[in-house]
């Protein structure tokens, strides 16, 4: 087949190679660079609360820290700017971390939300929280920044409860891990 | 794994994870010279060693996946944060709760592919301060009992050393599993007789088809060694017992599709009614009478008084279709002392063991709602932290 | 232990003889008397459409016989007068069939309803349908008759997919089987 | 089974369960002389051996319950009877269906104790006439794809003799399954590549992060023989493509998250794009503008038409939000013929091969409604028939 790329031949070669956890965190540090991780859960059930889904019937979750404002239970809070899934706020964990029970994802996607009370933008980690079924509660899905899965890096619709015992998808949090060089983004 | 996600957060776009100390504050940031500080990842809320006694447990049967049912941890006192967890409820699943063991515990079935295959049924234990898994014990015979939940269907006994659990192919029995060695240790044949009230030290009594109480003593090997019936003590044609009563101590409350309470003594090892039924009375605004109606329609505080989830529409076959009032009645001066108007029809209702016990209510569209139980009065919402249908409240 | 019966005495042999297939038909010819058999599903939904749960948005499904009137995707429909569960008319079957992909349950339970048409009292068989996941569609409750677990042929809070491959629960059928003889019952 | 029903039938409340020819007829039986006829015990419904035109498949992606996901079938011309069955799609599920091979096929992954446990990928074979499993083809390594339904994570290829699987560790790679040998052959290694296009007659392409297309032709052990890549086909950053296209035949039109169609022919060994991308255009009553929302977006007609579902709010993040209008275009002409306002917004389309093609419109309350999609007018509601979150809409 005249015309046909020499990457057959390193395909093949790899796939004579097998995938190994180790091939597997070597592809991570080739391929993820431009942007990091985003995962699971797409088209919000938009129905009665808003664009974003969400409203459970749960009064407001205030962090009580005034550089810290919003309703953690709400889709608006602007820790959520991309995650896509069941608030762990309205499921027994936190913004920042799992309900009791689950298993807290180790490979992450994260995004960039900027504070509205001190104009920062934060590097934030959407880590999910596995292993018991889905939450119910606050459904949320936010795709600021969201690509197609040809960039898995940048699509939230995959199931990132990948390093976990279990794959079963429960809730997602939203982990400050740092500040954005460029605050204003 | 920490060293890992921040790694990926440096590759993106450029960004640069530096931590709040080192990060420049442009005039913008005004009022808050400092960034808000990183967060350890990972991280998993934690729960207190002894749950405080606003937590309730409230069975989600879900019915729109009832092999997917949950039991949801919630804290009755945060309207914010009601939701503490779920443990896991699968397919009709019955649960129990043991704070003396530390432990939840699920009598589940499984599938090998979900709706086929191989069926396992488990007894599943849960540690009550991770709500992760630490046992299981595997029930043979694919026997156990799948019914709308009834907690009368899995019971503890021998000092909570022993559970009981139902089984019904449909012939009954019940299976004695002792826990801590982690294996069904035997199994009492119960023809014509069900659902499970523990009774003395060990041993179990169960209503039966013919209208009596059969109560069995069981030997330190989980073997009957002796029993007993106590014939005509519940008249099921005209004076249904709901199966579930409000348990206060070794004492059992229940009540009548017409309303009538009916006391049973348990402590002994043969159980007994206690003399004195008593009927909840009639009221105003009823089309044609009120009546008891819900699933779980019959809850006590700690003072002894008793809380009866009512219906006006109240008529042959109304008995599940819910109520609109919880009518409070006193057992010993067999008497109604109040009536509390609900917010929305209701389906369960329970009563914490807090100083100011508080009414839980789980109404029929999924909503949970708090009641000062001495005043009736409205106190908050709690959503739907009870899940999709929640039919049962638990107060540990 | 003096005063108890001798049923311990005859309770122990029976344990010890086991609980076998044969065991259990003549456990059911010896106790299932006075009434039939009723199951699965308790406590409609009852939220919006009425006391007994059900309605989907589903147009009225009719039978087209005159003698067999209403609406057979409604609670109200007169074959339905004890079931509990999702009509299978909503779920791929019809009031009589279960849907493709599951298995009826050979082991039923009856009531008896009155027709509103021909005046009679008909006995109805709610065979329920197994092996696929809950239908989801037309929730019904009535209880009419209904009595406590106690007596397990008039209680419909059992599951009923016993005698199949798989318990898994889908919906509920509402079987023709006879006419009763009291027809005004 | 008949005769024990029947039996049971008997000794209920004294009843006599007579036949229809031996009943009393008391004079309130008036214009109906003969009772009802018996029904046959078991019975279940049967489905035709080909599906009408009419006929669709709704996944269920079911948030609530992601484990206990389904795959609804749909008589869309039935506003009466529309849920034909359902199929088991279980845990982020793919589904596949085969008219020619009498199947539907699912990509499902299992945990041997619901949520935990044991972990089992499989793809069940499914008879399209009976609805139940005739087979299974068990995928090791833990490695399947878990996404939200994308269809094309599980192709056809090879004429519908094998079928091709998306795995994600988060390692790209796509296994090569024979069908009626029920086994895996092959898998190809596809880092930065993702999602199935099959192509040609035996291989399939995917889009890679680096905006090229990549091709494989497959030789006749699966494994991969020749692979061609085409530079810069997919502006990612700024006319990102939905991954989800719509086929006629061998061509894929695909539509951009701003509204672009771009058309790439599938039909040789190498994929490539089509030239003369348009866009569909503006109009009226956007704020800020319309663009493409929802989960599928795109669908096409037997004529050649195009369906796009588009929201007035369109902007950026916003092509998961559903859409309020179908706008209709026709990719020759590079045109726009048509708007059909819907009733609601919605996030899935599909367009039957019926004569009088109709639109099918999940709603995200979940209702399904059916348009024609000629004249865009409703015709009728299907009511929840796609369950709880109709996400894909697929026309066999």
């Amino acid at each position: 087949m005249g015309g046909f790329d020499k990457w057959t031949e390193r395909l093949t070669r790899r796939i004579a190679r097998g995938t190994s956890r180790r091939s597997t965190l070597a592809w991570l540090g080739a391929t993820i660079t431009g942007a990091a991780m985003f995962p699971v859960l797409p088209v919000a059930r938009a129905a009665s609360s808003g664009p974003h889904g969400g409203g459970s019937g749960h009064a407001p979750l205030h962090s009580g820290n005034p550089q810290d404002p919003g309703d953690q239970t709400s889709c608006d809070y602007w820790r959520y700017c991309a995650i896509d899934g069941f608030l762990c706020s309205c499921c027994g964990g936190s913004a920042s971390a799992c309900p009791p029970g689950t298993e807290m994802s180790p490979i992450t996607w994260v995004g960039t939300c900027t504070n509205p009370a001190d104009g920062r933008a934060y590097v934030i980690s959407y880590n999910d929280c596995c292993g018991v079924s889905s939450c119910g509660q606050c459904l949320c899905n936010r795709n600021e920044g969201d690509r197609p899965q040809v960039r898995p890096q940048a699509n939230n619709d995959y199931n990132w409860c990948l390093g976990t015992a279990s794959s079963i998808y429960n809730c997602s949090t939203a982990v400050i891990i740092g500040v954005a060089e460029d605050a204003a983004r | 794994m920490r060293s890992f996600a921040l790694a990926l957060a440096i590759s993106a776009a450029g960004l640069s994870a530096t931590s709040a100390a080192e990060t420049a504050k442009p005039a913008q940031k005004g009022a808050f010279p400092a960034a808000l500080p990183e967060e350890p990842i990972p991280a998993i809320a934690a729960l207190p060693d002894a749950w405080p006694a606003s937590w309730v447990l409230i069975h989600d049967f879900h019915f729109n996946s009832i092999l997917d049912g949950r039991v949801m941890l919630v804290d009755t006192s945060s309207a914010e944060r009601p939701v503490r967890g779920m443990v896991r409820a699968a397919q009709f699943a019955n649960m129990l709760v043991s704070p003396r063991r530390g432990e939840v515990l699920t009598a589940e079935t499984f599938y090998s592919r979900l709706t086929q295959g191989e069926r396992t049924d488990v007894v599943t234990i849960w540690d009550d301060t991770t709500l992760l898994p630490k046992g299981e014990i595997v029930l043979p015979g694919g026997k156990r009992q799948q019914s709308v939940t009834y907690p009368q269907l899995f019971q503890f006994t021998n000092g909570e050393k022993w559970a009981l659990i139902a089984n019904f192919t449909p012939a009954q029995s019940v299976s004695v599993i002792d826990l801590d060695a982690r294996k069904v240790i035997s199994e009492i044949d119960l023809p014509g007789c069900a659902q499970i009230y523990p009774t003395g030290e060990r041993g179990f009594s169960s209503f039966c088809a013919d209208g009596s109480l059969f109560s069995v003593k069981l030997g330190p090997d989980g073997q009957a060694i002796s029993s007993k019936v106590v014939a005509k003590v519940h008249d099921i044609d005209n004076q249904p017992m709901f199966g579930t009563p409000a348990w206060q101590g070794r004492t059992a409350w229940f009540v009548t599709y017409r309303g009538r309470i009916q006391g049973f003594d348990f402590s002994g090892d043969v159980g007994k009614p206690l003399p004195g039924a008593f009927d909840l009375g009639s009221a105003e605004g009823a089309a044609p009478e009120w009546r008891p109606g819900g699933w779980q329609v019959i809850a006590g505080d700690a003072a002894g008084k008793l809380y009866v989830l009512m219906s006006p529409n109240g008529r042959e076959g109304s008995h599940k279709d819910g109520g609109s009032e919880v009518w409070v009645a006193d057992p010993v001066k067999k008497t109604r002392l109040a009536r509390i108007a609900l917010r929305a029809q209701a389906v369960a209702i329970g009563v914490t063991r807090e100083t100011r016990p508080q009414l839980i209510v789980a109404r029929a569209d999924g909503e949970i709602d708090v009641h000062d139980a001495a005043s009736g009065a409205f106190v908050r919402s709690l959503g739907t932290a009870g899940g999709a249908n929640p039919i049962l409240v638990t107060v540990p």
